[in-house]
């Protein structure tokens, strides 16, 4: 065994916001999921104009109102207060998972609890029998986005890899993830499985793998 | 004439009977129709099957519900929020059922139940164990479970202004599942923050036309939260 | 055979008209079809709020415009001009098929080639090869609104009855006639067959059973 | 910045292609996009499938389109009108197939390829000789026909106003099938009397938000008919 990179640091959570922000192309409908993948919005560069569409009915979403600002009826997925920017637009249920579900979002960033090496997601529930399950719209947006970006730690608290050659806890959709973000790196999912697009500074390839516990391709 | 609007919430509830399903708007707070689910309390039919995207928050509105020990079953995408405590008991007591739906299969089976249409295959939750034991089929390359209509006895909801014919328009994104709901139930019950006259209402602007909407309330403006 | 009664007069096309419109309950949301149903809307008692839909997109139609407030973006079923009455609304094809469809229309009317004791109805097509077919919204009305009513003369040009046992003609819906208006009765559709309603001026039940060529209950 | 705004009609079509499968919105002539066609028939391409509720009215829209021989096969659901001369002779002669459509399944198809359903069991036209051949099954106690999505590479719709997100709003009765279809192409491309400065459309009023629109041109008043 190799041993791992004595200087990597891992990416902090605002650093791969970041980082999946500068990969968003102009013009994109993205959906942002509940939890970390929200650090996104706040990492969107000013000059690119990108619609947010959240699934309660809105596209089109701006940054947190000020605190008089503040309109209850004017909220995200997460039910947190949100603006409207000029140009956004308000819709019912049934348009927004049109929307969702027929193609029309460019990408949806979503946490998960593990992704398989053929793009299988689980994001929704552990195998604990004892929580209370919620699923939401995560299985729409897997099946729906053009394209799934995950954005997640590559381990657990605990050090078990959330990359998996397959998921162990309840799926949220099949083949469904394009690109996982992580605090190691950025991987494509491909045909032949995980594909490096970028690792963390100080990282190798092999300390990754070895980490990961997974087959990753080279770039 | 047509008049759809009633005087208070106690009698846009009376007929509601042990056993009922009734749709309750809403996402969260916005949109959820606080003062016809306290009028709903009062009246204290038991038994009910609620279907409602989430399954209440602190105390007040599904919560307040479903602390008062009506519902049966809930039907809902996503129950567990970081308030949803007086679920989260019951559920963990056995004393509610849950039926859990993804959201996008939640409105499409209520669109489904509005208009007519007997299933649908959908690709949302092929694969998953929320399509366990349900027919699925390959359609043109791509897998789908085969999903049915939700039709309810009620639909309880919360719009931002009404008129006599049941027209209603909403405010922001308290609109939700307000418009899909009042397509599927048979007594469609929406209360308003006010009652504008007949004409008043921009025609092209309407969401939710009149035929969909059984009994208007006027609860005042600053009822929600 | 008996003879025809002499003094029959058949009810005129605006009298069978009338004899609908007054059948109408106040609140009634109604689809009149194309043709000879279109004389209702010119009948409906003033004292009644009808709510009248169209299936390109409109509730709450008005009457005819005058000659300078024709709006071509205001049209109906049969692509006339119409107005919009206050408190009317305008939605979309999707919205308007649900309302259609999803059994929130109290009557349609619809005109007829023929309609069989069990309640078939045949009304787009007949079977004249060199005929272009022409469906329209026909079906989904049969199915979708709770109450059905049919307006036609109850003879061909011919003399033909278009009450019949089993339609000959391709069908629109099956089982889907409550009621049919003729220029010779008014019938209902029972689980035992036609059954009748009202006579024309003049016209006894055996007269009309012979000419109907087809079974009749008595009131 | 997003701009879908084109200057003219002919570039907003340069990229249809023979074969191709084009919805065009409208209902007889309110909501027909004349000028979006003209430009397809200058553009001229061949064996074009066209999904559309009529088979065109008098000599222009689709009607110009059909006589210009560049149509293969119309799907619609009410060719035969009063002024439909023209598609009667190509149809009487064999040169256009029809695929004949109830109105409402012609919308519930195209909303179920927007929507992303696979298929869909719908009440109408069972027993009848549009259900011959198809997928039919009782639910409980009502007959269905299982119909299948339309999904089109364009369609070409008209609206009142736009703006550059490709946001639009409609005219009274010419909204008909325009929403719906915008769902259901590739590529929407909407044609408007005006584009208005964005943020300059009620956000709460806007029909099609710009997410299902590709590209918008506008034609300035008095275009229609």
């Amino acid at each position: 065994m190799s041993s791992a990179a004595t200087d990597f640091k891992p990416w902090t959570r605002i650093e791969m916001a970041q980082r999946i922000a500068a990969d968003i192309p102009e013009g994109a409908v993205v959906n942002i999921g509940i939890g970390m993948p929200e650090l996104v919005a706040d990492c969107l560069p000013e000059d690119k104009e990108i619609l947010l569409q959240s699934e309660n009915g809105l596209i089109g979403m701006g940054p947190k109102p000020g605190p008089n600002a503040i309109d209850w009826d004017l909220i995200n997925a997460g039910k947190q207060p949100v603006t409207l920017l000029p140009g956004g637009a308000i819709f019912d249920h049934v348009t927004s998972f049109t929307m969702m579900r027929g193609g029309h979002l460019d990408i949806a960033i979503l946490g998960a609890f593990q992704v398989a090496e053929n793009g299988d997601l689980a994001n929704w529930a552990t195998n604990d029998p004892n929580a209370i399950p919620a699923v939401g719209g995560a299985m729409d947006l897997a099946v729906g986005a053009r394209q799934v970006f995950v954005m997640m730690e590559m381990l657990t608290k605990t050090g078990v890899s959330k990359l998996v050659q397959r998921c162990s806890y309840p799926l949220t959709g099949l083949g469904c993830v394009s690109r996982v973000y992580t605090d190691h790196a950025v991987l494509d999912v491909t045909e032949a499985g995980f594909s490096l697009r970028q690792l963390a500074p100080g990282l190798d390839l092999d300390t990754l793998r070895q980490r990961a516990g997974i087959a990753i391709q080279a770039p | 004439m047509i008049d759809k609007t009633r005087a208070d919430t106690a009698s846009c509830v009376t007929d509601i009977a042990d056993g009922a399903t009734i749709l309750v708007g809403g996402f969260g707070g916005a949109g959820m129709p606080h003062e016809l689910i306290d009028a709903l309390i009062a009246k204290a039919p038991r038994d009910l099957t609620i279907v409602s995207n989430n399954a209440g928050n602190g105390t007040k509105g599904l919560a307040a519900l479903l602390a008062a020990g009506l519902v049966r079953k809930m039907v809902c995408s996503f129950p567990r929020q970081a308030d949803s405590f007086v679920f989260d008991e019951l559920y963990r007591s056995g004393k509610v059922e849950l039926e859990l739906v993804p959201q996008g299969n939640l409105v499409e089976r209520l669109r489904a139940g509005g208009a007519g249409i007997g299933a649908f295959f959908t690709p949302t939750g092929f694969g998953t164990p929320i399509a366990a034991g349900k027919e699925t089929r390959e359609i043109d390359g791509r897998q789908y479970v085969l999903e049915y209509p939700i039709r309810a006895d009620y639909a309880l909801i919360k719009a931002h202004q009404g008129d006599r014919w049941g027209n209603l328009v909403y405010r922001k994104t308290a609109r939700n599942f307000g418009p899909v709901m009042a397509t599927a139930a048979r007594i469609t019950i929406a209360q308003v923050e006010d009652i504008v006259p007949l004409g008043s209402l921009d025609p092209e602007a309407i969401v939710t036309p009149g035929a969909f909407v059984d009994r208007v309330v006027a609860i005042g403006t600053g009822a929600a939260q």
